[in-house]
């Protein structure tokens, strides 16, 4: 069932032009190499959904690849404004950039929604916030029982979700710890689903019987990619790079300068080299 | 008496006094971050600190950069998936104290962190909501910690991504909103509270050597002062030194692999705050340390 | 925040007549001590909620605590009839039952929205079945989106919930693993929340960072009673006493019989020897 | 040729070679259990199967007695709430197979698992639906393995606890269940596959030394045969040796601490089967064992 491919081939199989995809990982575990092998093969149009589209979106929306962008939170976490992300909302650089604006809780409801294959998902949410008046997607309903009005969001139903992970074994079963965020979800809620991963080992190691564990059948296609989250972190495999964070500030303020930057790291590099880098 | 300290340390110590051993804190990164692990290093040593990437029972031992550290879910008591934490947590009602901060903040303590004119078409796109909106709803109460500007505090917000009290009056209950929502703002100039009735803002405290002309020049409306107007007590010592070895072991910490770039020898992101997310330009003329959104 | 009590203490303090009390723990974990207690206690009228009321609801009902059941299940796993369920419905000895039934996944859904402070949970259920038309809290409610009718059951509020759970360090933080069922649901959902466990310890020794443990802000009472789930299981400490569940079947078929042994086994046991029993 | 076997035991194996390595199984105690841990220990090693109780991938090396044995958490490849089970696993369509059975069983292959007689005024309280109606609606499809007797295999339910056909023809889609429903029945007679425009249940394959005339006595309704109709290839020595393993073993392990009970002596329990939950009397009629509910 599992595919276990190159990171390239994983991506030119899966993510085609136009496509609907999540990259996901709260703030832990995001899914850089995948990101970066989608900007090298020039992907183009795609609808990019992720709840903090993190410097990984900065970088696939400076470089073009993006038509629309569902998100809940859109900075650089700690140092301030995605500022390819400003850019290409306030001056629509590199292209226009169309938005779907959410919460935090209304996102995560409804990658919770298309996990559990319902077509929206119900919340205590938005009272009276203007996002309403701007999102067609966040409608209510009313509780039989109670009455009250309920904030409603559709599920969240990707071509493809990619996350990252800390290991799979040979059948691909794949094992998450730490910060788990949405990736069990948007997994199980994606019509395809890619896993970057640290290792490939013969025992997955899960310490308790109640391990967040994605049996291979629920994953398309597994990628040993070690280092595939940096600049983010693996929980048990290094540290999340906060200098980089910082820095990324001052390389994405300048077009030019984020332009070449990617040149030379992203562009120039391979996604083998990249890995292990 | 203690020694010299910035508006930005007074704005995190009074924040940090406000906040009780036996609170379930929903912390955003930035100056609340700051004052809870403040307080919890010093006199609440059993708060509980919750960050919305899932880790309950934090314990830092350097602030976080982002939402999702390592250091969060490596000292938490248990991590849970964030659709857990959104709804069993936050909705769910546990948390006691929330933290808020934004953009702009108007009279009625509703926040913008949205955009900067029109939603369309902005000047400024913020970063935007996160887990802002439901958590100015569904925490038992809200406390706002942010830099007080005249641009920062306005008359009426571009966009209301939080909603504080609306209009005023019981517009909370109307909308159906059962929490009590902004009880406090802590600036680095003053504390506010909502007037009871009214739910106007109105200045209850002004810490050391802040005058009430400097509060009124920096904030967008005719801002009130209760009478008796108190003063914020200085900072202890020991609040002080605990605070600046805080931030001290958190700057060393995110500067470990020192990149290229000038932001990473500014205070505001040596100390995980979030600057105002506004356009560069401004940074340099914000007189201080600006918390970011809860988000 | 969290008391430390015995197991009579604690039932005598928030277990009241007329009191909606949910004992769960999906087949592992089901605290029968605490269930014992409530019927030494002679509790009455009670409105029992509970996935599959098992050997210790048929115990309670046989004793005459119950007036309502909320429930899913209700046999004895691989036996057959809980004999005492049968007879209050079928012949309401002791006293007259009354029936709220469900479906296992909405049950399931109506705990994780209690949880989750909705008023309602939403779910793909109860299609075609005649179980809407003697539940009137089986209603439905129009995705705004795609204009799906789906099911709506009320989330389940309990006054109180009973759970029994592996161990409890001095703060009173709970840790459950193996099968979890609807444990952390059910305590988060009730007013009040009651935790037997087997051991009190300095350290938890939660094996993963994603542990299931419920912090000890959300649990009022914390009971030390070792075997507290015979003849259930704690993973990691006993097994499921297959035996007795088979055996349950000829004790509880006749009315008399189930007197005795009742009368033998609990109401003239104390909680503490039960404990160790 | 192979040794004698029982109905029961070609009932199990006839389930068993149904299922296929890639299969993922929604598995209800019982003969369901049986079958799909017989097909996991001969022709399918690699079959997923998921127990209600959360445990995905259990690979037990007894027959559990109750859908949360120890045996199944200690053997599976991960173990999960059960709200996620029911919401990510079963409604979120991961199901490729799901079992059920129950106490009636109509000629649409509806099923009643709940009371003999009206709802409110039962003749017999049958325990319930527990997991089946959502498994009837959201598995792929279903497969129905219980004992057939004219008792058990009505003309009308007396109550439709799990959707089958409903009335027949294109009900399911009427009501919006886009799963394809019960596609066998496996009994310990026959198996009876939908008709595939009316929907109404025939039998397509008789097992080995079983009569139309038996099959015919055994049905609540004027029952029909395909035609050509096939015979059930009889156990192999393999299939009847792990099978017979299987249920030793299980049996040893459940008698482990033994109980004053006749029941523990009663093979239907020793199996791990759910009796037909009907009044005691009517057991000892039943020829055979009767499969649980999904329950």
């Amino acid at each position: 069932m599992t595919e276990f491919l190159s990171l390239r081939d994983a991506i030119a199989a899966y993510v085609s032009d136009g496509s609907t995809v999540a990259l996901e990982g709260f703030t832990h575990l995001i899914p850089f190499a995948a990101g970066h092998e989608i900007v090298r093969q020039n992907k183009r149009d795609l609808t990019l959904v992720r709840m903090t589209p993190d410097l990984i979106y900065d970088q696939l929306i400076g470089m073009g690849c993006v038509r629309k962008l569902v998100f809940s939170w859109g900075g650089n976490p700690g140092v301030g404004s995605l500022h390819r992300l400003r850019d290409a909302v306030e001056h629509a650089w590199p292209r226009p950039l169309e938005l779907e604006e959410h919460s935090h809780a209304a996102m995560a409801a409804a990658y919770a929604a298309g996990a559990a294959g319902l077509p929206c998902a119900i919340l205590r949410g938005y009272a009276g916030s203007d996002l309403v008046e701007h999102n067609a997607n966040i409608r209510s309903v009313t509780c039989p029982f109670t009455g009250e009005r309920l904030a409603a969001v559709p599920a969240i139903r990707p071509d493809v979700a990619i996350v990252h992970a800390q290991r799979a074994d040979r059948a691909g079963n794949v094992l998450i710890e730490g910060i788990t965020g949405v990736q069990k979800e948007v997994v199980l809620a994606a019509r395809k689903a890619i896993v970057t991963v640290e290792e490939i080992v013969a025992d997955l190691r899960a310490p308790s019987p109640n391990s967040t564990i994605l049996p291979y059948w629920t994953i398309t296609a597994v990628v040993e990619a070690p280092g595939g989250a940096r600049p983010s972190y693996a929980h048990g495999y290094y540290a999340r790079d906060n200098a980089f964070y910082i820095a990324w500030d001052t390389i994405s303020r300048d077009r030019d300068q984020f332009t070449r930057w990617m040149r030379e790291h992203v562009l120039e590099s391979s996604a083998s080299v990249e890995a292990v880098a | 008496m203690s020694a010299a300290y910035s508006s930005s340390e007074m704005m995190a110590i009074a924040a940090a006094r406000l906040l009780r051993n036996d609170d379930v804190c929903f912390v955003g990164i930035g100056a609340p971050s700051l004052a809870c692990n403040l307080a919890r290093l010093t006199h609440a040593p059993d708060i509980t600190l919750i960050y919305e990437s899932g880790t309950v029972g934090a314990r830092p031992d350097v602030l976080p950069l982002s939402i999702g550290d390592p250091e969060l879910c490596e000292t938490a008591r248990t991590t849970v998936s964030v659709p857990e934490m959104f709804a069993y947590w936050l909705q769910g009602g546990r948390i006691s104290v929330g933290f808020l901060g934004g953009a702009q903040l108007d009279r009625f303590a509703n926040i913008n962190s949205s955009v900067i004119g029109p939603y369309d078409k902005p000047k400024v796109r913020l970063p935007g909501g996160g887990g802002a909106p439901e958590i100015a709803a569904l925490c038992r109460q809200t406390y706002v910690v942010m830099g007080q500007t005249k641009r920062s505090f306005v008359e009426r917000v571009d966009f209301v991504t939080s909603f504080g009290f609306g209009e005023g009056d019981d517009h909370r209950q109307r909308l159906g909103i059962n929490t009590a929502g902004p009880t406090l703002v802590i600036t680095d100039l003053c504390v506010m509270r909502p007037d009871p009735t009214t739910k106007e803002l109105v200045v209850s405290a002004l810490h050391p050597g802040v005058t009430r002309e400097q509060v009124a020049e920096n904030t967008g409306w005719p801002v009130r002062f209760a009478d008796p107007l108190e003063e914020t007590p200085s900072p202890t010592a020991e609040e002080l030194s605990t605070l600046r070895d805080l931030q001290r072991r958190t700057t060393e910490a995110h500067a470990a692999r020192v990149a290229p770039s000038p932001a990473s020898a500014d205070p505001s992101t040596a100390l995980g705050m979030t600057p105002p997310a506004v356009i560069p330009s401004e940074r340099s003329e914000s007189r201080d340390l600006h918390p970011g959104s809860a988000a």
